[in-house]
């Protein structure tokens, strides 16, 4: 059965090749099945395979599959190959089945848009690409499918062409990308000309061999690469494309820009976790880029007002912490957040799609309000995705795999109390923003009118998620809990020995004291989110009117003005500039060449008069020249 | 006068009793096809018999005239181009009325003038084949006489020629009073050893080199080259432009070659000057012209700064290079001018870039060889004149002159500005018609349009042959020259 | 009597040839000009006969004689030319001739 | 012998074309077709042949060989060889000749058979540059190509086509005698110490060292890099690209360029291995001013066809830089970049051309939003501006890979800074796509979207990238001799610094 492991990234392709070329033909009830089903049955034969990989596991865990041979260049020999571990398991597993919910969903968000097809192919064409990033056995295969997710986010972005402000948005999110993918295109430069591959096992093995531990070589490939992470998981010095990728529709920012895409950089970490391993100095780099991008990025979404603003700051922010866990070397601890992030984050989008749906496009927080008692289900499905995104101690999943990266964030030798005291401070923030959206969009007294309520298509993905988002924590319990680890013992198959050595020094005691404290903090944040947001919301007002408050609030709705201060230091000198050479000087160089001969000619001209004496004359000055030259030389 | 001096003067003895017919044809019965056939015969027959008067070479006929080889293949050459000029004019003056017959007359004893000049080897026959080629030169050039401006260019040809072999006469004085005698390779002889007293020899030499400078219209003396060219018919100009300079060049590479190819080094470095200054001076004053005849002078101007280069190079490849590139600008100007010939009529000559418009949808077959001659003009590819530009760079580059190299090529870079006229004018623009005359194209004459066709040929097939002339004294009769064309 | 030494005729014809000259740049009217053309061939004739005496040739003088003649039919033809001209545009002023420039 | 036929075949085509129009121009489109059509028919059985390693002999290095005297005097011969890499070109040049046909098909409408006529000599110029091996004939071709470019850019062009066709004349033009001049100079020297001949395989060893040398090497450089074009010499490509017609602007950039690049591979770097050893570190800067200029250029333009030369500008860039870099990586790049550009920057001129048939407008200003009326026409150009910014799975983007890859060996910094190259491929791309297909559609355009013709040819066009992009082993394979012994030839050559790092 893993031999058919090719069939999961070609079924979405075929999809997306059906609904190209015959999709406008095509009635919108056999697009939405073409489309969901290709997904459906890549998610079902993703769920077969995985069983089939966790009950008879393949030698060491790995099973690759090799189509043929890419292209062979002197000693490099890339091959299209896709490999099955556990960590691309996980992966794959998320991509596939929480991408069929949103396909499922968006069969009746989408409904009366006119492009209906193209949307479909473009998503199909998307699943695509993010399976053979994940599958990709060498880099430069991943690298097809980092590019590619990178052109489906352009277009889907960009899905309502008409609107300039979207395609400036789409336009803004490639280029930030690509930035970072041209960091990562050198990295793999340096690989490939030092060690002649880029197939991801032997060259971590070859990296071992080659490069001691913190080498320069070493240094150089692995922030390069994080520059790439960086780039396409909008992490601290790249990630103001994120905010403006809201522009496309819901279920694209839900499974692009919340579930997929956007972790793609910590599947690169932690795909090259060797690489990392060999350069600590980057890897705690990672950590801090995490912990100063969950702060900025969750103070951001505390003034927020618009929703998939809020909840696109709260992705960068939970991604931030991926980046905390994978910096202090607990990579099953990030994939772990990682998988709940993406189940409760796609079901906080779905639901605030479906929020957006009914109240017509209306996706300012404050003209929402007293949604609850009117869309009951979607009111409780966002009240669970809340929850686990505010991490409520021990009933939600977002709890246990956070607390996990504080605990490690702690404990482990490569964090220290200042990342942790961060992640603390990032999770308070976290529970309010969320329930101050929760208490300001679902509470309150209603202000707009529903127009039509969303259909059984949309709500059935609400619920699973939501059942998903309840019940996945359980798979991987504290050690002080129970003995429940089967999320981490399935990846230590991938990261071996990397893994988290505290077990020896610290006592289980002191990670109850850290679980307690994490919980309370979340508990006091939501209270504090009750009293500021619902009991008398004047008090914020009165914050927010003085002159400093509201600068403030302007400086963090802007995202903390890194757009300003790279339009100024980048974009717009580089604009000026263009424009000014618009002429090309070198062309006017030749230009004025050219004119240079013709003033040439006009100069000579005057020297034909027509005179007959004065040609004589020039004849008579010929003659003493030659003269002159011949005697006395 | 044994038998062998009749056989080596048969071709002076042919073209004077052609003309002397001619006289008499005129006398009867004034018919313009007579006179003109009567002497495209002349020139044919002497044509032809040139390859036989070639085993009788070399046979100096009295000490100032020669006939070997090289006098035999330039005399070709000059015959050929006279031949060329004949068929045009008739194709020029059929449609005028007037007194049309005297041309030929004029014709050919410029002509005559050409192979005394070719052949000479004494200062005597220089100065008479000179005088002889020059003036009949000057009616050739005021022909048209009711045209103010041709009249006008023959007053300033006359004047200036006058001048110019005044200064020839005044410098084969000098010489003869330095060397005592007026035989070429005496001179060089006595100017080598340098027992000759050398202020009157060198300035000698300098007045003769202002003549040959006025002729082959180097720079400071180039000035009347436009407004000849401009003022006289087109049979005329192309008569001037391709037999009078061939001449010309013709006794100059005889005087190089009797100098055994050394030149001392400061005529050198001052005709590359002169070489130097006549390739931009031409190449920049045929830019922006308007009017085609004037573009084609000061083009003339340039190439022969080209050809200068090839002598001062010198080396093996020289007189091969002079050879081959002054054949192929006889044969472009012969055709650029036989084309202007072709398409002018009773009304006047298409010389504006103007009247060219269009051309080549009512004229195709004019209008591609137009382009042809330029193209070969410019020195590209596929045409005899690339090949001429060849050989000189072959030269250069052979003797590592690199200034002259340098200018050559910074020349045909700016000769490739001749063209737009070429394109602009008369194959991109559309159909519409030419306002200044209307039927210019139209006619064709078919004699005129026969030696087009005959040039274009010729050009075409220039390219692969390369005459193996390389040493005049080695067998090159005029159909070995054929032969390999 | 005692020969004339070479460099003074040499001398002499230089300076008629100058003057001959001088007189084509400075004169306007045609027909002076080619009179200074005349003097001009003469000079050179002179020259001629003074360098064959010295050499005790008869080469020069026989060139002398082509000189004459070949000048009397340039001028002859220049007179012809004039004689049109002045049909044409009724004077004879040289800068008058200059239609054709640039 | 069946060299001499891949050259004659489009000159007689040409010829009969041009006859044939007077009377029914339809059937001259059709004759021209097929000329090329057979012409590309030996081509492919060559191909097949070498890729096969059927009968062909494996020691020597050429494997169809064609000699015979041309000029005994100057030792001159009509030399026609072919190895891996010329014949790549050669199919290249045909297959796009015949888009290019096709692409022309209703777009020439005024002297239809003198159209033909110049376009399929131009074709056989191109092969002859790719086929010579005797500098004279290589200079030959190099000139013979000019004069029907010139007529076809100068006539069928757009507005301001005379200036643009003199110029694109006068560049090519003057720098190709910079090269004659080379090629004598190289010539005697050779003769100084051999026999006269201007035959490549012998003239291969001639010492050429010290500043004399990089002088003559620059004589070459120049004239390849006028064509190629780089940095400072490319304001002609502009001008020729917006003047010339589809078909025109189609071959121009995707065969015409590529001669430049063909000559920098065969005759500047294996004839002259230590000048180009010193010559090295300011070539780079010149490919890499190339690829970043030529992209700003880009995206500062309003003219869409002005866009698409300045790309070509750039992505010749990398061309010059890979051929510096002188080791196997940058090598395959450099053809891969060839070929793939060829289809990239030809399938977006047919595409901007058949844009301008339906909207006879080169100004973004006056397009936008063209997708909903042609959403064929937009998906296809999507795909060529994603091809031309190095979207991986198409050739460009393993082309760019492997020339910066190689270049990575050779110096770092002149990787990062052309890599920058690729965010600035990226901004010229959206700009493209942005100015004409996305934003509002506040001109209502409403055009006809792709007929079933363009569609073949785009089809056509996409396949091959596609196919280059996940399996160009066959071009590799095919390639591996050619450049294996180009490589040779500098090692041989008595090189002061190991010339090839590994």
């Amino acid at each position: 059965m893993l031999s058919l492991l090719w069939l999961v990234p070609t079924l979405p392709f075929l999809g997306f090749l059906i609904l190209l070329l015959f999709g406008d033909r095509m009635t919108k009830t056999l697009v939405g099945i073409i489309g969901a089903g290709s997904v459906g049955l890549s998610a079902l034969l993703t769920m077969v395979i995985g069983y089939q990989f966790l009950a008879s596991p393949p030698p060491d865990h790995a099973f690759t599959q090799v189509l043929w041979t890419w292209f062979e260049v002197g000693g490099f020999r890339p091959e299209i190959a896709f490999r099955l571990d556990a960590l691309s398991l996980v992966m794959a597993s998320v991509v596939t089945f929480v991408g069929f919910l949103i396909h499922l969903y968006s069969i009746g968000y989408m409904h009366e848009d006119s492009s209906f097809s193209r949307f479909f192919a473009e998503m199909n064409l998307f699943v695509c690409m993010m399976l053979v990033l994940v599958l990709g056995d060498n880099l430069l295969l991943l690298y097809v499918g980092w590019e590619g997710v990178g052109l489906c986010s352009y277009l889907l972005i960009g899905f309502w062409y008409q609107e300039p402000a979207n395609c400036t948005a789409a336009q803004k999110a490639f280029i930030v990308t690509r930035v970072g993918d041209t960091a990562m295109a050198i990295g793999f430069f340096l690989l490939v000309t030092q060690l002649g591959t880029l197939q991801v096992q032997d060259l971590m093995h070859k990296a071992g061999e080659m490069w001691e531990p913190g080498s320069g070589m070493a240094v150089a490939a692995t922030l390069l690469l994080l520059g790439g992470a960086v780039g396409k998981s909008g992490q601290l010095p790249l990630q103001t494309w994120l905010p403006d990728a809201m522009a496309g529709p819901t279920p694209v920012s839900a499974l692009i820009h919340a579930a997929t895409m956007v972790t793609a950089g910590v599947y690169l970490i932690a795909r090259t976790h060797a690489l990392f391993a060999l350069a600590p100095s980057v890897q705690f780099l990672v950590a801090v880029i995490g912990a100063l991008t969950l702060l900025l990025a969750g103070f951001s979404a505390l003034v927020q007002t618009d929703i998939k603003r809020i909840l696109a700051y709260s992705t960068i922010s939970q991604i931030g912490y991926m980046f905390l866990a994978l910096g202090v070397g607990a990579w099953s601890a990030g994939m772990f957040h990682f998988m709940t992030h993406a189940f409760f984050k796609a079901l906080l989008f779905l639901a605030a799609g479906a929020v957006i749906h009914a109240l017509h496009h209306e996706q300012n927080i404050f003209k929402m309000g007293g949604l609850a008692k009117q869309l009951p289900v979607v009111f409780w499905t966002f009240l669970i995705g809340a929850g686990c995104l505010a991490s409520i101690p021990l009933i939600t999943s977002g709890f246990y795999s956070k607390d996990a990266i504080l605990w490690y964030a702690f404990s482990s030798e490569g964090g220290s109390i200042w990342l942790w005291m961060a992640g603390l401070a990032g999770a308070f923030f976290t529970s309010i923003y969320t329930f101050r959206m929760v208490f300001i969009a679902f509470l309150g007294e209603p202000k707009g009118h529903i127009h039509h309520r969303p259909g059984p298509v949309m709500l059935v993905p609400l619920v699973v998620l939501a059942f998903l988002a309840l019940f996945s924590g359980f798979i991987e319990l504290p050690h002080n809990f129970a003995p429940v680890q089967m999320f981490s013992n399935l990846m230590d198959t991938v990261f071996h020995s990397h893994g988290h050595s505290h077990e020896e020094h610290s006592s289980a005691a002191l990670e109850g004291i850290l679980q307690l404290t994490a919980g309370i903090v979340s508990l006091i944040g939501v209270a504090a989110a009750y009293f500021l947001f619902l009991k008398d919301p004047s008090k914020v007002e009165k914050i927010s009117s003085t002159p400093a408050g509201s600068f403030l609030q302007g400086f963090l709705l802007r995202g903390w003005d890194f757009d300003r201060l790279y339009d100024t230091l980048f974009v717009n000198p580089l604009m000026a500039l263009a424009r000014i050479n618009k002429g090309d000087i070198v062309d006017s160089l030749y230009n004025g060449l050219a004119s240079l001969t013709q003033m040439g000619h006009y100069r000579l001209k005057w020297i034909q008069n027509g005179a007959v004496r004065w040609y004589a004359a020039g004849l008579a000055l010929g003659a003493v020249i030659l003269l002159g030259v011949f005697i006395f030389t | 006068m044994n038998s062998a001096d009749i056989i080596a003067l048969l071709p002076l003895i042919l073209l004077t009793l052609a003309t002397i017919a001619v006289m008499l044809a005129i006398s009867f019965k004034r018919s313009h096809g007579l006179a003109a056939g009567l002497t495209a015969l002349g020139f044919t027959a002497t044509f032809l018999l040139l390859p036989a008067i070639s085993r009788v070479a070399p046979h100096p006929v009295t000490p100032i005239y020669l006939v070997d080889t090289f006098g035999l293949f330039f005399s070709g050459l000059l015959l050929a181009a006279s031949l060329v000029v004949t068929l045009l004019a008739y194709g020029y003056y059929e449609t005028r009325s007037g007194f049309r017959e005297e041309f030929y007359l004029l014709l050919l004893m410029s002509a005559m003038g050409g192979l005394v000049l070719v052949g000479s080897t004494h200062l005597v026959s220089l100065f008479i084949g000179l005088e002889l080629l020059s003036v009949p030169l000057y009616t050739m050039v005021g022909f048209s006489r009711t045209a103010r401006r041709s009249l006008e260019a023959a007053l300033k040809y006359l004047v200036l020629a006058g001048v110019s072999s005044a200064f020839l006469l005044f410098g084969m004085a000098l010489l003869f009073a330095a060397t005592g005698s007026m035989d070429f390779s005496r001179i060089l002889e006595m100017g080598r050893s340098g027992d000759a007293s050398s202020t009157p020899l060198m300035a000698g030499l300098a007045l003769i080199g202002v003549a040959v400078g006025f002729k082959l219209a180097i720079v400071p003396f180039h000035l009347w080259t436009p407004d000849v060219y401009e003022g006289a018919p087109a049979p005329t100009t192309s008569f001037v432009a391709t037999v009078s300079k061939g001449a010309m060049t013709a006794v100059l590479l005889r005087l190089y070659l009797l100098a055994g190819g050394v030149i001392p080094d400061s005529t050198v470095t001052i005709f590359s000057i002169l070489a130097i200054l006549s390739m931009f001076t031409g190449n920049l004053l045929a830019l922006m012209q308007n009017n085609v005849k004037r573009v084609l002078a000061y083009s003339s101007i340039s190439h022969l700064g080209y050809l200068l280069v090839a002598f001062l190079a010198g080396g093996e490849y020289a007189v091969e290079a002079v050879t081959f590139y002054l054949t192929a600008y006889m044969v472009t100007s012969l055709g650029t001018f036989g084309i202007i010939a072709l398409l002018s009529d009773r009304e006047g000559e298409p010389e504006l870039l103007q009247d060219y418009s269009g051309l080549f949808w009512r004229n195709p077959v004019a209008a591609g060889l137009f382009s042809l001659f330029l193209l070969s003009l410019a020195g590209i590819p596929m045409t005899a004149g690339f090949i001429g530009k060849f050989y000189l760079f072959a030269a250069g580059v052979d003797h590592s002159a690199w200034l002259l190299i340098g200018s050559l090529v910074i020349n045909s870079a700016i000769g490739l500005f001749l063209l737009p006229p070429d394109c602009r004018f008369h194959v991109c623009r559309s159909r519409r018609k030419s306002h200044t005359n209307p039927s210019a194209g139209k006619r064709s004459g078919k004699p005129a349009r026969a030696d087009a066709r005959f040039c274009g040929y010729f050009l075409v097939w220039g390219l692969p042959r390369v005459p193996d002339s390389s040493d005049p004294q080695r067998d090159n009769r005029l159909n070995s020259a054929y032969h390999s064309f | 009597m005692a020969s004339i030494p070479l460099e003074v005729s040499l001398f002499l014809s230089g300076l008629l040839f100058s003057l001959g000259l001088l007189g084509v740049l400075v004169r306007r009217n045609i027909l002076f000009i080619l009179m200074s053309l005349e003097i001009m061939m003469n000079a050179a004739g002179l020259a001629f006969v003074a360098a064959s005496s010295h050499w005790g040739v008869a080469d020069g003088q026989v060139m002398f004689i082509f000189i004459v003649t070949v000048a009397a039919a340039e001028v002859s033809v220049g007179l012809a030319l004039v004689l049109q001209l002045y049909r044409r545009i009724h004077t004879l002023d040289s800068d008058a001739v200059s239609v054709m420039r640039g | 012998m069946s060299l001499v036929w891949l050259i004659l075949i489009p000159m007689v085509g040409g010829l009969v074309a041009g006859l044939v129009a007077r009377k029914n121009e339809s059937l001259c489109r059709w004759i021209s077709l097929s000329a090329l059509i057979l012409d590309s028919g030996i081509a492919i059985n060559l191909f097949a042949h070498h890729w096969l390693g059927l009968d062909l002999p494996t020691s020597t290095r050429w494997l169809v060989e064609f000699q015979v005297e041309w000029i005994p005097r100057l030792g001159a011969g009509i030399h026609l060889a072919v190895d891996g890499l010329s014949l790549l070109m050669v199919l290249l040049t045909l297959f796009l000749g015949i888009i290019g046909v096709g692409a022309s098909w209703t777009e020439i409408k005024t002297q239809v058979g003198f159209f033909h006529f110049n376009f399929l000599w131009i074709l056989s110029g191109v092969i002859g540059v790719f086929l010579a091996l005797d500098l004279l004939l290589f200079f030959f071709f190099w000139e013979v190509m000019l004069v029907p470019m010139y007529f076809l850019i100068g006539i069928w062009g757009h507005e301001n086509r005379q200036y643009a066709a003199v110029k694109f004349f006068i560049f090519t033009q003057a720098s190709g005698l910079v090269m004659l001049l080379s090629i004598l100079v190289l010539v005697f020297t050779h003769a100084a110490g051999g026999e006269l001949t201007f035959d490549y395989m012998k003239l291969l060893g001639t010492p050429m060292d010290g500043t004399f040398g990089l002088l003559v090497m620059l004589g070459f450089f120049l004239a390849f890099t006028v064509k190629l074009p780089a940095f400072p010499f490319h304001p002609w490509l502009p001008d020729a690209h917006t003047e010339a017609p589809t078909a025109g602007s189609i071959i121009l950039a995707g065969i015409l360029l590529k001669t430049g690049a063909y000559g920098l591979l065969r005759f500047v770097v294996p004839l002259f291995p230590a000048a180009c050893q010193v010559f090295t570190p300011y070539a780079l800067f010149l490919g890499v001013v190339g690829v970043l200029y030529g992209a700003m250029q880009a995206f500062a333009q309003s003219d869409l066809k002005r866009l698409v030369a300045y790309t070509s500008v750039s992505h010749m860039g990398f061309v010059l830089l890979g051929v510096f870099a002188w080791n196997d990586y940058a090598l395959y790049g450099v053809v891969m970049q060839m070929i793939c550009h060829g289809f990239s920057s030809g399938a977006q001129f047919m595409l901007v051309g058949a844009l301008y048939e339906r909207v006879h407008t080169r100004e973004m200003g006056r397009m936008g939003g063209l997708w909903t009326t042609a959403p064929r026409l937009g998906a296809a150009s999507m795909f060529f501006a994603m091809a031309s910014l190095g979207l991986p799975g198409m050739g460009n983007f393993i082309a760019e890979f492997l020339v910066l890859a190689g270049l990575f060996k050779v110096s770092v910094t002149a990787t990062s800074f052309a890599s920058l190259g690729l965010i600035a491929a990226t901004i010229y791309s959206l700009w493209l796509m942005r100015g004409t297909f996305f934003g509002p559609n506040d001109k209502q355009w409403k055009i006809a979207d792709l007929n079933a013709r363009e569609l073949s040819l785009v089809a056509a066009l996409v396949a091959g990238l596609v196919f280059l992009g996940f399996y160009p082993q066959p071009v590799l394979k095919a390639v591996h001799p050619a450049l294996e012994a180009l490589q040779q030839s500098t090692a041989q050559a008595p090189v002061p610094v190991a010339m090839n790092r590994r």
